[in-house]
């Protein structure tokens, strides 16, 4: 990771420096272990702020919406998600492909802080660093050793392109695909009579604050004006009742349907743990099934699956399930 | 002072239920929040602080304070009833203690909010931390992570026991209510409180100097940070919405044909309608005016009005934020100091 | 605050013998908004539209809901009655409480519950009404006709008459259709070329028609009034201007090909006319079967030509124009036989289709119409016709009734007798249709006087026996199980629509059915207008018909377009989608559902934060916009909202149904 | 409560959004013929299936619907074309995706209804109504207030 | 009628009597009332009639009638559904369980004694 780290600075440095780009998106280290974060560097004596570790898991693309507007070109980092991510705002017609400078860094997997927390590993934990497979935790006075895909983001274990699909520059050599089973949590649910389905789902929406963390992170949740927002018609009320809850997750998990790029930050985000992940599968399961598979942010050219039709298409709500 | 055994937590909880609603930390799908004690709850006391403060509970998300009916052109309004005061909220951790003096600093000041002076009657337990984590910074303004002042009742975990201080009247009545449950300790574990105390607050490795910050911040209005704060923010609501200060509200009306209700619910700076006005005018425009009016309030608007920080320095807007925006970087910025230990 | 009327009608007892109309009014009278509530035996009366005008001006009404019958009733009649008081006609609702509710319930109680319901919905929605403006746009005043056969010649001469241009777009070299493959037409058995060849004539002579056969329509744009069509004119390898029709060319060609135009029965040249009596008289080169084309070789066409009109560097030319009203008239295919194996179509050469009989017995036709076996070139004496060849059959064909089989079956039965006077027919049938004049009286003819035999049953297998073909059939009469040694068997196949025709639907945006004939408007009272407004149907595209039902109604879809081509300008129902620019993301969901292009998208420059943006949002063409309301549903943010049916207009309607 | 019980007490509230050409039709047809059917069933007007958008179908279950109905003209014989095979796809997925969430399938229906079928009108709105019947009132997505 | 609706799923009224059945039917000449008249008997309701006839027992069930009906009715079907009743009728004596052990003796095909209780017993 240091190489390539290295690489991002010198290549950052010389984008900015040649005035092919004015600004150059990358992450910075914060002053905690955990934090790795978004930064800005128009100047290329600042390129020596980029990072590259295990906790570069925000997606740059986004703030392409803003930034574009003001700079002749940006160059961005983007990890296999992040390249879908940014496809999609390409569907939604939101970003100028020729704007973006995008250099690609395949990545086997992020370190969920959450995890090692779990793990007790924290107190006192100054860096972690890989090798191999291997992570390394460094304390103040001593050093310990772990599998690395222990530690992962659930959503970096099923990730099935951890190598940008889209790129002007690659940065070090594309890693295995390597994803596991990623409907499971999905079919365990299926599985379940409806009525635990509901206590399942009426659980996890009733602790929802609407704080919208997922959907602000969210690289296909671009609408200039959020329909969760407006105020005339009033579609969402402010209160966090349930059925009002209900109506977010279930609108914005529908507005995702066809146009998710399971990148996972919105689960991710979720203060209260919210399982959206489960929410955007189930969605992009039934399309695969119905409507044959699509991997949304993989090929921005292609239509949609729920803005176009088949004369032949299946009915499927002529299915009948017993209650 | 005195003591209570931890296997006999279960017994007392069970029996603070009965005098009144008990809320306290407990873990449903991973999540660890306040909530309503009932039997075969998984109560989570040794963790530190909740996802939500216990804010949540004094002032919650939202609540109905009004009924109307309107027919043709006469309408009928009707309170509703102050909600119930007597509830007890145990293992509270005392950086919330503090939060909550802040928002009593808001709401019972006049003119006095009847809701919060009603839900505010509770007695608060208060739990101290043994060992804070990396990213607590309560001892920057003057807090103690071993000593809530504020509490009723002021309990440290001494492994097997926690031992237990009242610390108010309300708090003696209760504890005298408690004889069969609890025990005196032995000289020596009453002077380990002392040592927990001064343990906890030595763990917390930066010690902040906070001197001359409050009067700093008020000159930041045009500090270059907002530049680079604010362009990573994504206008989430976490920062606010978890922290035990941010007090905002908004207002909003639920009807169903002629009869409705009136509700006010949380609502965020960070949140671009949240100065919109109706003429479509936003005096903050951008997310940067918003980033810039969380800190200022927490660091100087606040302080300026009511002589203390915005801010308790529990650490969960610096863990929870999705890009690390993180206030003590802001402190840093506006003077703070900072020395190891 | 609102000021909404209700107006609530009793249809005589229709409504007030179900619904409580006083409790009715008086609920009306609490709901918010509305300032009037009344009532009225017959609201689309004189007197009820009088009491709606008077109490609009008196009570300054801004809103108006009327409970009364389906608004497919009379939704019009009250906008019109409010347009008269001055008010917008869009800022009236109709609560349907007679075919939604006192026809449909019993319980007197439930029905004025669920009246009062309604009404609130109503109310609701209209608060919401905003008054609206239809747009006016010019009329491009020229028509084109699509498919040259009769329905197709028919109405382009109507409304080349009423004086407006018109184009005659005809896939094959020459315009006739099917009629010009038959041999005499039912029930006069006059000559069907003899009829129709002076039509193709006067088509082509006419100064408004512009015929353009060997074309294609590839590609359809525009709206009612300005349509814009892509016509790919094919390369006809022949130079019309040059050309005299000498037929030289098709004498000296040395390829052979199956004619179409006989049914595969006989063969054509590479270089052809289909007929003699072709419109244009101009031949077409195959190039799928000129030795040139194909090979490089030979060249004998150009050689002999002696006006040099052979131009083998002939290309494709397209052809883009406006029309203000598009006909339709495609006309049909026979259904296929591979399904229908029991009766050994293509197995035996005297296996053959009723149309295949028609070119055999046609003067003009292989065999010069001395009507001859095709295997042994005989005349054939015992001669089988089986009815419903693909008719009426819903497991294997088509469930529907072709309706002109049984008279042409009848038609051939005669031919056949005229034509071999010692020949005996057997025609299997099932039932005998024969509504329409003088229909009856022929088919008894056919029995009494040319001694056809009627057998009441159909066929089960048909299979050869020496030189014969035996058929096993049945007659259901006399129960009894028959076998005929039979010379020829004629099938009368199913009519089906062409077998493009769906493709073409599509391409105009006009529905088609399940069996891919196009849709009427409404099957009674609009049967020649599609449900896009100013195309309009004629003859079998939409339904199997005879040649006098296609002409009246190629005479009547010619009326209907001269009647929209007769309009300076029309006007655009306002029903349509509206953007929000400021909501409007540009994401373009909206433009990938539209069924009518009537989305584009156009950039737009805002000042944000005191910096110039162009971005680029949706653009809704209000003329191509059929309001369906897909885009609305389509669009996240709720920018694309439908006027009439808006999305604020439908929460409140929503919100009101379920209190 | 017992099936019957529930069958007995409970007056279900059904609101139908029907396409203007097809089943809305069918629905004036059904009135005109006198086919009877519960008054349970609400009717709201559409131009067309394609235009419910499912916020209309959850606002409605929050406001109290015990079912919804979506109706439209059959695949192929759409009015605007192709606006019933974007509703397929769109409710295909909503009625999964509802029940997924846990609500009973049965509460959303879509139905392909043309403007000759008012006898099938009258009868899809009986059978829907048996249905939500025995399915009991809806407490799953109603708003509490 | 209402068994015979039941066993042979069929709907006869859909039979609008082209006679194709009888037509197509192999074994026709053999049968004292043909294919179609069967169909015409039974929406008649005269199956006492039809129970009677050789037809019902000549039916060799080749499925040509069913393969070309234009109207969906599966003929063959109807005759299997039309004998059953007379086997069910005529059932008890034919088969019985005591008899089992004797006739698996005698060498009788397990099939057969299956198809023999299928057939026979109700």
């Amino acid at each position: 990771m240091k190489e390539i780290m290295q690489k991002m600075r010198a290549e950052a440095a010389r984008v900015l420096s040649s005035g092919e780009v004015d600004l150059v998106l990358g992450w910075e280290k914060g002053d905690l272990w955990w934090q790795s974060y978004p930064v800005f560097i128009e100047n290329e004596k600042k390129a020596e702020l980029l990072t590259w570790d295990l906790f570069c898991v925000p997606n740059l693309a986004k703030y392409l919406l803003e930034e574009i507007w003001h700079k002749k070109r940006v160059a961005l980092f983007f990890k296999g998600c992040d390249a879908l991510g940014f496809n999609q705002l390409m569907q939604d017609k939101r970003v100028d492909r020729e704007k973006a400078f995008i250099f690609a860094v395949p990545c086997s997997g992020l370190v969920d802080p959450q995890k090692v927390e779990r793990a007790g590993l924290h107190q006192g934990l100054l860096r972690v660093e890989r090798l191999g497979d291997e992570l390394t935790f460094v304390y103040k006075d001593r050093e310990k050793k772990t599998a690395a895909p222990w530690f992962y983001y659930d959503k970096c274990l099923t990730c099935r392109y951890p190598n940008p699909v889209v790129f002007d520059f690659m940065l070090g050599e594309p890693v295995p695909v390597n994803p596991r089973e990623r409907f499971t949590a999905v079919k365990e649910l299926e599985g379940q009579n409806v009525d635990a389905r509901f206590q399942y789902w009426q659980r996890q929406f009733s602790r929802c604050i609407r704080c919208f963390a997922c959907r602000n992170v969210c690289p296909a949740c671009s609408c200039r004006e959020c329909i969760f927002d407006l105020t005339s018609p009033r579609w969402l009320g402010k209160a966090t009742e349930l059925s009002e809850n209900q109506f977010y997750h279930i609108t914005r998990a529908f507005h995702m349907a066809g146009r998710c790029v399971d990148c996972g930050e919105c689960a991710r985000v979720c203060p209260v743990q919210i399982p959206l992940t489960s929410l955007n599968r189930k969605l992009i399961k039934d399309i695969d099934e119905l409507y044959g598979p699509y991997d949304a942010g993989v090929d921005p050219q292609k239509v949609p699956p729920l803005v176009t039709f088949n004369p032949g298409d299946p009915a499927a709500f002529l299915e009948s399930k017993g209650v | 002072m005195q003591e209570i055994q931890k296997a006999r937590l279960p017994q007392l909880w069970e029996y603070l239920a009965k005098k009144a609603p008990l809320y306290l930390p407990q873990q449903e799908d991973g999540v660890i929040n306040f909530a309503p004690w009932q039997e075969g709850a998984r109560v989570k006391l040794e963790s530190l602080n909740t996802v939500l403060p216990p804010k949540s509970i004094v002032f919650p998300q939202w609540e109905t304070y009004l009924h109307f009916t309107q027919k043709a052109r006469e309408l009928k309004l009707t309170p509703t009833k102050e909600p119930e005061g007597s509830y007890i909220l145990f293992g509270v951790r005392p950086c919330d203690v503090a939060g909550i003096t802040v928002l009593d600093r808001v709401f019972l000041q006049d003119p006095v909010d009847v809701f919060y002076e009603s839900r505010r009657r509770c007695t608060i337990i208060s739990l101290a931390c043994n060992e804070p984590d990396i990213s607590c910074f309560c001892s920057a303004f003057g807090l103690e992570p071993g000593f809530a002042p504020a509490a009723d009742i002021m309990l440290w975990d001494g492994d097997k026991f926690l031992l237990w201080q009242s610390l108010t009247e309300k708090g003696e009545t209760l504890t005298h209510s408690l004889t069969d449950l609890l025990e005196v300790p032995t000289p020596a574990e009453t002077e380990s409180v002392q040592c927990l105390r001064e343990t906890a607050a030595t763990v917390q490795e930066q010690k902040w100097g906070l001197d001359g910050v409050k009067e700093r911040a008020k000159d930041m209005f045009n500090a270059p940070i907002w530049d680079s704060l604010y362009r990573r923010c994504l206008g989430c609501g976490i920062c606010t919405y978890l922290c035990p200060t941010c007090h905002c509200f908004d207002i909003g009306d639920f009807s169903r044909g002629e009869r409705g209700e009136r509700f006010r619910c949380w609502d965020s700076c960070m949140y671009k309608d949240f100065t919109l006005m109706a003429s479509g005018e936003n005096p903050r425009p951008t997310q940067k005016e918003r980033v810039r009016q969380r800190f200022m309030h927490k660091l100087s608007y606040f302080p300026a009005q009511h002589g203390l920080y915005g801010c308790v320095g529990c650490g969960r807007c610096v863990r929870k934020c999705p890009v690390n925006i993180d206030i003590t970087q802001v402190i840093k910025e506006a003077g703070g100091s900072i020395s190891c230990a | 605050m609102r000021r909404i009327g209700v107006f609530i009608c009793w249809c005589g007892t229709n409504i007030a013998a179900t619904v409580d109309i006083e409790t009715v009014i008086k609920e009306a009278r609490e709901m918010p908004g509305v300032v009037y509530a009344g009532d009225n035996k017959y609201m689309c009366s004189e007197t009820g539209q009088t009491q709606i005008k008077g109490t609009i001006v008196q009570q300054k009404l801004d809103r108006v809901v009327i409970a009364s019958c389906s608004p497919r009733m009379h939704e019009l009649t009250f906008r019109k009655t409010a347009a008269a008081a001055g008010l917008n006609p869009y800022l009236v609702e109709i609560a349907n409480v007679r075919e939604h509710c006192s026809w449909v319930h019993k319980d007197k109680d439930a029905a004025t519950v669920k009246a009062v319901a309604l009404i609130r919905t109503a109310v609701a929605k209209a608060a919401l009404d905003t008054g609206l403006e239809p747009q006016e746009f010019v009329v491009t005043r020229r028509a084109l006709v699509i498919g040259g056969g009769i329905a197709g010649i028919q109405a382009a001469l109507d409304i080349a008459e009423a004086g407006y241009a018109v184009d005659l777009v005809e896939r094959t070299p020459s315009i006739g259709g099917r009629m010009a493959q038959l041999d005499k037409t039912f029930p006069t058995l006059d000559c069907s070329a003899c009829i129709l060849t002076p039509k193709m004539v006067d088509a082509a002579a006419h100064p408004n028609i512009n015929l353009l056969t060997y074309s294609e329509v590839e590609e359809v744009e525009g709206y009612v009034g300005n349509f814009e069509v892509t016509i790919r004119q094919k390369a006809r390898s022949v130079d019309a201007a040059k050309c005299t029709g000498c037929g030289l060319c098709f004498e000296k060609c040395p390829s052979k090909v199956k004619s179409e135009f006989d049914e595969g029965l006989a063969l054509r040249k590479a270089i052809y006319v289909p007929f003699p009596q072709a419109v244009p008289n101009i031949p077409v080169i195959d190039r799928d079967h000129c030795r040139w084309f194909s090979k490089k070789k030979c060249g004998v066409c150009k050689k002999v030509c002696p006006a040099s009109a052979v131009d083998f560097e002939q290309s494709d030319v397209l052809i883009k124009q406006k029309y203000g009203a598009i006909v339709v008239a495609t006309g049909f295919d026979l259904i296929g036989f591979e399904i229908f194996g029991e009766f050994g179509y293509g197995k035996h050469p005297d296996i053959i289709t009723s149309m295949e009989f028609e070119r055999l017995v046609n003067a003009s036709g292989p065999g010069g119409g001395k009507l001859l076996k095709p295997s042994n070139q005989q005349p054939p004496k015992n001669v089988v016709f089986v009815h419903c060849v693909g008719s009426r059959d819903k497991s294997r064909g088509k469930p529907y009734c072709s309706k002109i089989c049984c008279m042409y079956t009848a038609k051939h039965a005669v031919l056949l007798k005229e034509k071999h006077p010692e020949a005996q027919a057997y025609v299997f049938y099932i039932d005998v249709r024969t509504a329409g004049k003088d229909f009856e009286e022929f088919h008894r003819r056919a029995v009494e006087e040319y001694a056809a035999v009627y057998l009441r049953g159909l066929v089960g297998k048909v299979f050869p026996s020496g030189d014969k073909l035996l058929v096993n059939g049945v007659d259901t009469l006399s129960n009894q199980a028959v076998e005929i040694e039979a010379d020829l068997v004629v099938l009368a196949a199913a009519l089906t629509p062409r077998h493009d025709a769906e493709g073409l639907a599509r391409m105009l945006g006009i529905g088609s059915d399940a069996h891919n004939f196009f849709v009427e408007a409404h099957p009674k009272l609009r049967p020649v207008e599609s449900h896009t407004a100013g195309l309009f149907l004629a003859g079998t595209c939409q339904g199997p018909r005879d040649i006098p039902e296609t002409v009246a109604q190629a005479g009547a879809a010619a009326a209907k377009a001269i009647a929209l081509l007769n309009k300076e300008t029309l006007l655009s129902d306002p029903c349509v989608s509206a953007v929000d620019e400021s909501l409007c993301t540009g994401c373009l969901a909206c433009l990938k559902v539209c069924p009518y292009k009537a989305i584009s998208d156009k950039p737009l420059t805002e000042k944000v934060h005191g910096r110039q943006r162009r971005r680029l949002v949706a653009e809704v063409n209000k003329a191509l916009c059929q309001g369906c309301g897909a885009c609305s549903a389509a669009c996240r943010p709720g920018a694309m909202n439908l006027l009439g049916f808006s999305n604020e207009q439908l929460l409140a309607e929503v919100d009101a149904i379920c209190l | 409560m017992s099936v019957a019980a529930k069958t007995q007490d409970f007056e279900p509230l059904i609101v139908a959004f029907c396409c203007n050409w097809c089943s809305y039709a069918g629905a004036d047809l059904a009135g005109t013929g006198r086919m009877s059917y519960p008054a349970n069933i609400r009717v709201i007007r559409v131009p067309c299936s394609s235009r419910v958008s499912p916020n209309f179908i959850l606002r409605a279950f929050q406001r109290g619907a015990d079912g919804v109905v979506v109706a439209g003209c059959h695949p192929g014989d759409c009015h605007y074309v192709s606006g019933n095979y974007h509703a397929r796809r769109r409710f295909s997925m909503l009625r999964r995706f509802l029940e997924f969430v846990g609500i009973e399938a049965e509460r959303l229906e879509v139905h392909w209804i043309s403007a000759s079928e008012g006898s099938r009108f009258a009868q899809v709105m009986q059978d829907i109504t048996d249905k939500i019947r025995v399915l009991g009132p809806n407490r799953k997505l109603r708003d509490s207030r | 009628m209402q068994e015979l609706a039941e066993i042979s799923g069929e709907k006869i009224n859909d039979c609008y009597q082209c006679g194709k059945c009888t037509a197509a039917c192999p074994v026709n000449p053999f049968m004292d009332i043909l294919p179609h008249q069967v169909l015409r008997l039974l929406q008649l309701g005269q199956v006492e009639q039809v129970l009677q006839s050789k037809t019902i027992w000549v039916c060799a069930t080749c499925f040509t009638c069913a393969g070309r009906c234009p109207r969906d009715v599966d003929l063959s079907v109807v005759m299997e559904a039309l004998r059953a009743i007379l086997l069910r009728q005529r059932g008890g004596s034919r088969l019985k369980g005591e008899d089992m052990p004797c006739l698996i003796r005698k060498g009788m095909p397990e099939q057969g004694i299956v198809s023999g209780f299928r057939k026979y017993t109700k």
